[in-house]
């Protein structure tokens, strides 16, 4: 069986400055793969590439088998590879449902048809009620939310969450594991970049840790948790200090 | 249907303004009224839905109106069949044009669309043998409207204008909600939110502002031939100047852009005021622009329809 | 004795995401203060509104006497404390030594200007050699020497570093540490935000580790070595 | 050959002023990130001042300048305190309509004040040239581009060597951390608003002996502003300059050899060409 998803030695460089260097990885289907590292390791750069905003500068990229280097965008969502943003990105003067409706028209005409698809999906997440409120009034958590509906909507075959539960309460992140879990349940494939370590190994099958730009480990939640380079890199070099 | 219902009887109410008003002054600002709001409503599907704040729609509105003049002055065809050669003209240009700017985003868009205009203004005050240059085309003998044989009108008085005018600014009314209920409403608005974010959501970018390029340049060029007609003459700096395109951009600025209802109340707003003004303003009629742009922009930058959404909302939570 | 700085139940959001809840810590004069944490604990959330680049929601902020919450950025510089940005932030169209001089921008420390900028090239001898070079074409281990320096220029009574660290090579990051200390040594209060914990706390006196916008533990650099809490507020295990 | 050296010389020299201007644009697109589309009509009011201290009090049109820019740089000043400071935060599009607001408000304004006639400011010099060799130059656009040269190196100076000037070059590359330095950025905000347009207001100081002066001149300018800065690369002080001074020729080198009617064609094709294949502008991208 072929991966959902390959990274093939991606490498992305801004003028002088290396986002990311010879990474690779890969995804089978149905699996949440946790993406961390610390600030500046290049986990959104990588999604960037991934999700067509950015062509990698060197290396391929493969979704079921299908070189996709260079699409854009849109293209790449059409295939069923969807994204969220770290910094939520409403579509603020529209309404919950239409932003909604946004993400559903990707593969339907219909405007009532996506309205249904739409309705379905909010449903899913509990915003239902919040339906007609501009998408710019919502409070922090139901904006992540509302991320995570209207991607659903595109109907993915595969999702990439950016930092879903930053900035979030205890509750709220709760929340939003439950719905990872949930969306893991129905067999879809996911790829999760996160800080919140205790949600990572929760929800998490394997994760590949970067760290400026590079691939520093991969392996089960447990493996990763207690590697020393990881905690190296979170910690900083112990060099000198007792530890 | 509730939306409508108000929509149709304000059309049917105007409608039967005629019958109670003669004076070809009243029927003059009425006319002025509706090609304000067919070119506020025009701009509006890209400027509006897509947020892509063109400042050089004089390009459409300009070629819409040669295009029926030079069509009625060489080969004699009827305005009415002209501007559909015209608006055809205008779409193609929009459309190569949109291909290239819409590349570009924020200001950047802005000043291109800016130089586009000019440069068509510049040909079109350069291509004498077809546009007989700074000297303007004054309208040949119109024919008159026939349907079937008989004559509905010979272009005598102001009413014929007043309901064509009226057409017009109810077609671009129509275009405008049909674009904002449909897939390409819902992909303009999300690009004008959120371009990177309508991106991520399969929506083409590029694809989606050409198509809302066409129809806004297509209702454009309309709002031109109609506006050439009506005058009966046109120059390259009345038609193709840049103050034709701010006049568009703020008219929806101030009535809310984005919405149905906001380009209808600000060319209510600006026609009625510059018409108040005149006498004392005289040539210098666009300082009511000017002055209510930035009251605007400082005080309600939703425009009125937003300022009294907001209100209204602020009502009901309270 | 009071501190230099006092900051007692800081809240800060950016819109509606809340990002710091009570944050409390003082800073003593003479002293190396470190406020460690993982991404998005809200470390220079906390810095930027000490140096008010940031509007608080609540709570007090009192340097010498002086309450911080009714100064702008600039007023607050003015007081002698001076925040170098994550980052690295120099000017990149401008040279080296246009840098530096824009560090004794404030009309109190244009007088030494030319002994600072001997001193700051003493520190990082790298500088002296790039002096007419502009600052955007720096490597980005001289453009953080570049923003340290600079921050020095107007002999600041507290420095505020943020992320001194940040993407610099092992061998450059305990050359930083050392200079920090060094820095400390001639009088200067420094209030450190660092992800490198070990390096950080090594020549603390003392340390807060910020757990989602909350100070979760406090004491002294030492002990906070020890506890084996702080790994788990970094790694979740 | 002869043609060439002279087209390119007058083109030289009126591009003077293009830089002028489009240095103005710049500085206040760099301090504050917005695109002022009322930069043209700033220089409309400094002609008319320029004629009318011309008329009413003899002053001649070079030297009015000592006074035309301490005026423009406080209606600069004051347009950036009371209106511009209110938009730092809103969207662009929304600055640049206020600017256009504030453009028609003063184009209009004097429409009310002066009608719409044009005006010609006529001096003793005005059709005098000065011979070089076998190229003659006109006196008043010498004179002009002289001023210029002066005006833009004082300039430059300030901005390289004093500390003021080191504040604004720190906030437009770096609005945060010019505040950590201890800069004021909102009184920069108001110097530079202030200072490009002063500099409006002394090309429309210099060029109110060579064109006609009406109430929408500003139009012309504004645009030849944008053509200028986006050729140089938006922020750039010398790109600006250099962009200025590439116009100007260009549009006076196609008068002479394409068609005296296609010169503004011609610009702004080379316009659309740079903004699509090159939008950092021709010095790439540089900041103050």
């Amino acid at each position: 069986m072929t991966a959902l998803l390959e990274v093939r030695n991606v490498s992305r460089f801004f003028g002088g400055v290396t986002a990311n260097l010879d990474v690779s990885f890969s995804v089978d289907q149905g699996v949440v793969l946790g993406l961390i590292g610390p600030n500046g390791a290049g986990k959104t750069t990588l999604f960037n590439c991934i999700t067509g905003f950015y062509p990698p500068s060197r290396g391929e990229i493969f979704f079921e088998g299908q070189r996709i280097n260079g699409f854009p965008p849109d293209k790449v969502c059409r295939l069923g590879m969807a994204r969220t943003w770290q910094k939520v990105r409403p579509l603020a003067k529209l309404t919950v449902l239409d932003n909604t409706v946004v993400g559903a028209l990707c593969h339907t005409n219909s405007v009532p048809e996506a309205r249904q698809i739409a309705l379905e999906q909010l449903r899913v997440v509990g915003l239902e009620k919040r339906a007609n409120v501009l998408a710019g009034g919502l409070p922090i958590g139901e904006r992540k939310k509302l991320e995570l509906a209207r991607v659903m909507a595109t109907k993915p075959r595969m999702i990439l969450l950016d930092e879903v539960m930053g900035g979030l309460n205890a509750r709220e992140s709760e929340e939003i594991i439950g719905l990872i879990l949930d969306v893991k349940k129905r067999g879809l494939t996911q790829v999760v970049i996160e800080h919140d370590m205790k949600a990572i190994v929760r929800t998490c099958d394997r994760i590949v840790v970067l760290n400026s730009g590079e691939k520093l480990a991969e392996g089960s939640p447990q493996q990763i948790v207690n590697d020393p380079r990881v905690m190296a890199a979170y910690l900083g070099d112990s060099g000198g200090a007792k530890a | 249907m509730r939306t409508f219902l108000p929509w149709a009887v304000a059309a049917v109410a105007l409608a039967l303004v005629p019958l109670w008003v003669q004076s070809p002054y009243a029927l003059h600002i009425f006319i002025l009224l509706f090609l304000a709001i067919a070119l506020g409503e025009s701009w509006n599907i890209i400027g509006g839905f897509a947020g892509q704040y063109s400042v050089g729609h004089s390009a459409w509105y300009g070629l819409g109106a040669y295009g029926a003049f030079i069509l009625l002055q060489r080969k004699a065809i009827a305005p009415w069949f002209g501007v559909w050669v015209a608006i055809a003209a205008a779409v193609i240009i929009a459309v190569a044009v949109g291909w290239i700017t819409f590349r570009l985003r924020g200001p950047y868009f802005v000043l291109a669309s800016i130089a586009v205009a000019e440069i068509i203004r510049l040909a079109a005050l350069n291509w004498k043998e077809l546009t007989n240059g700074a000297e303007g085309i004054l309208a040949a003998d119109v024919p008159p409207l026939r349907l079937g044989g008989t004559v509905i009108t010979d272009w005598n008085s102001k009413i014929p204008y007043f309901y064509m005018g009226l057409g017009m600014a109810l077609f671009c009314i129509a275009v405008n909600f049909l674009v904002k209920r449909s897939k390409l409403g819902y992909y303009l608005q999300a690009i004008r939110e959120d371009q990177d974010a309508a991106h991520s959501l399969g929506i083409p970018l590029t694809l989606s502002k050409n198509t809302g390029l066409a129809i806004s340049a297509a209702c454009t060029a309309l709002a031109g031939g109609f506006a050439a007609l009506y005058i009966g003459f046109i120059e390259p700096q009345g038609v193709f100047g840049i103050e034709v395109s701010i006049q568009m951009v703020l008219t929806c600025i101030i009535g809310g852009i984005g919405t149905v209802a906001g380009p209808v109340i600000g060319a209510v707003v600006v026609v009625l005021l510059s018409e108040a003004l005149r006498a004392s303003l005289s040539s210098a009629h666009l300082l009511v622009y000017g002055v209510l742009v930035i009251i605007v922009i400082l005080t309600m930058p939703d425009g009125f329809v937003g300022f009294i959404a907001h209100r209204l909302r602020r009502k009901a939570a309270a | 004795m009071t501190p230099l700085l006092e900051v007692r139940d800081l809240d800060f959001a950016y819109g509606d995401v809340q990002v710091l809840r009570g944050v409390s810590l003082s800073v003593n004069a003479g002293e190396i203060v470190t406020l460690v944490g993982s991404n998005g604990a809200g470390k220079s959330t906390t810095l930027r509104n000490i140096s008010r680049l940031l509007r608080p929601r609540a709570g007090t902020m009192v340097f010498d006497g002086h309450d911080l919450t009714r100064l702008a950025p600039h007023q607050v510089v003015a007081l002698g404390v001076v925040h170098v940005p994550e980052a690295r932030r120099v000017f990149p169209e401008m040279t080296v030594l246009e840098n530096l001089r824009m560090g004794s921008y404030i009309a109190s420390a244009r007088a030494e200007r030319a002994k600072n900028i001997e001193r700051g090239l003493m520190l990082f001898p790298r500088l002296k050699e790039r002096i007419g070079q502009l600052a955007g074409t720096l490597s980005g281990g001289e453009q953080q020497m570049l923003a340290i320096a600079r921050g020095l220029m107007a002999r600041p009574r507290l420095l505020l570093l943020d992320e001194p660290s940040l993407g610099l090579s092992p061998l450059l990051v305990r050359t930083i540490f050392d200079t920090i200390a060094q820095i400390n040594a001639q009088g200067t209060s420094v209030l450190l935000v660092e992800q490198n914990v070990y390096q950080s706390l090594r020549i603390a006196a003392r340390g807060y580790v910020l757990e989602t916008g909350r100070i979760a533990l406090s004491g002294t650099g030492e002990s906070l070595l020890a506890n084996s809490e702080v790994k788990a507020a970094f790694l979740g295990a | 050959m002869a043609v060439f050296l002279q087209s390119a010389l007058s083109g030289i020299l009126i591009g003077g002023v293009y830089a002028l201007t489009g240095i103005g644009l710049t500085l206040i697109f760099g301090v504050m990130r917005v695109i002022n589309f009322a930069q043209g009509d700033l220089v409309m009011v400094g002609m008319y001042c320029t004629f009318w201290l011309f008329v009413l009090l003899g002053i001649d049109p070079f030297l009015s300048v000592v006074l035309t820019m301490p005026a423009l740089f406080l209606l600069g000043a004051l347009l950036q305190r009371t209106l511009i400071n209110r938009v730092l935060d809103a969207l662009p599009q929304n600055q640049i309509l206020l600017t256009i607001g504030i453009g028609l408000v003063l184009s209009n304004t004097a429409m009310l004040v002066f009608t719409s006639d044009y005006r010609i400011l006529s001096t003793s010099y005005s059709s005098s040239s000065v011979a070089l060799g076998v190229i003659r130059l006109s006196t008043p656009l010498l004179f002009c581009f002289l001023i210029t040269g002066v005006i833009t190196a004082a300039l430059y100076w300030f901005l390289v060597k004093t500390d003021t000037g080191h504040a604004i070059r720190a906030t437009a590359q770096d609005r945060d951390a010019a505040q950590l330095m201890g800069v004021n950025v909102r009184f920069m905000g108001v110097l530079a608003f202030g200072l490009g347009s002063a500099l409006a207001g002394a090309a429309g100081a210099l060029v109110a002996p060579i064109y006609y002066i009406y109430p929408q001149v500003g139009g012309a300018f504004t645009l030849k502003a944008f053509v200028v800065v986006v050729l140089g690369g938006m922020g750039s002080i010398i790109g600006a300059a250099l962009g200025g001074i590439l116009i100007g020729m260009s549009e006076s080198l196609a008068a002479v050899y394409i068609a005296a009617d296609m010169k503004d064609l011609c610009v702004y094709v080379i316009f659309l060409l740079v903004l699509l294949l090159k939008p950092s502008g021709l010095l790439g991208k540089s900041r103050m």
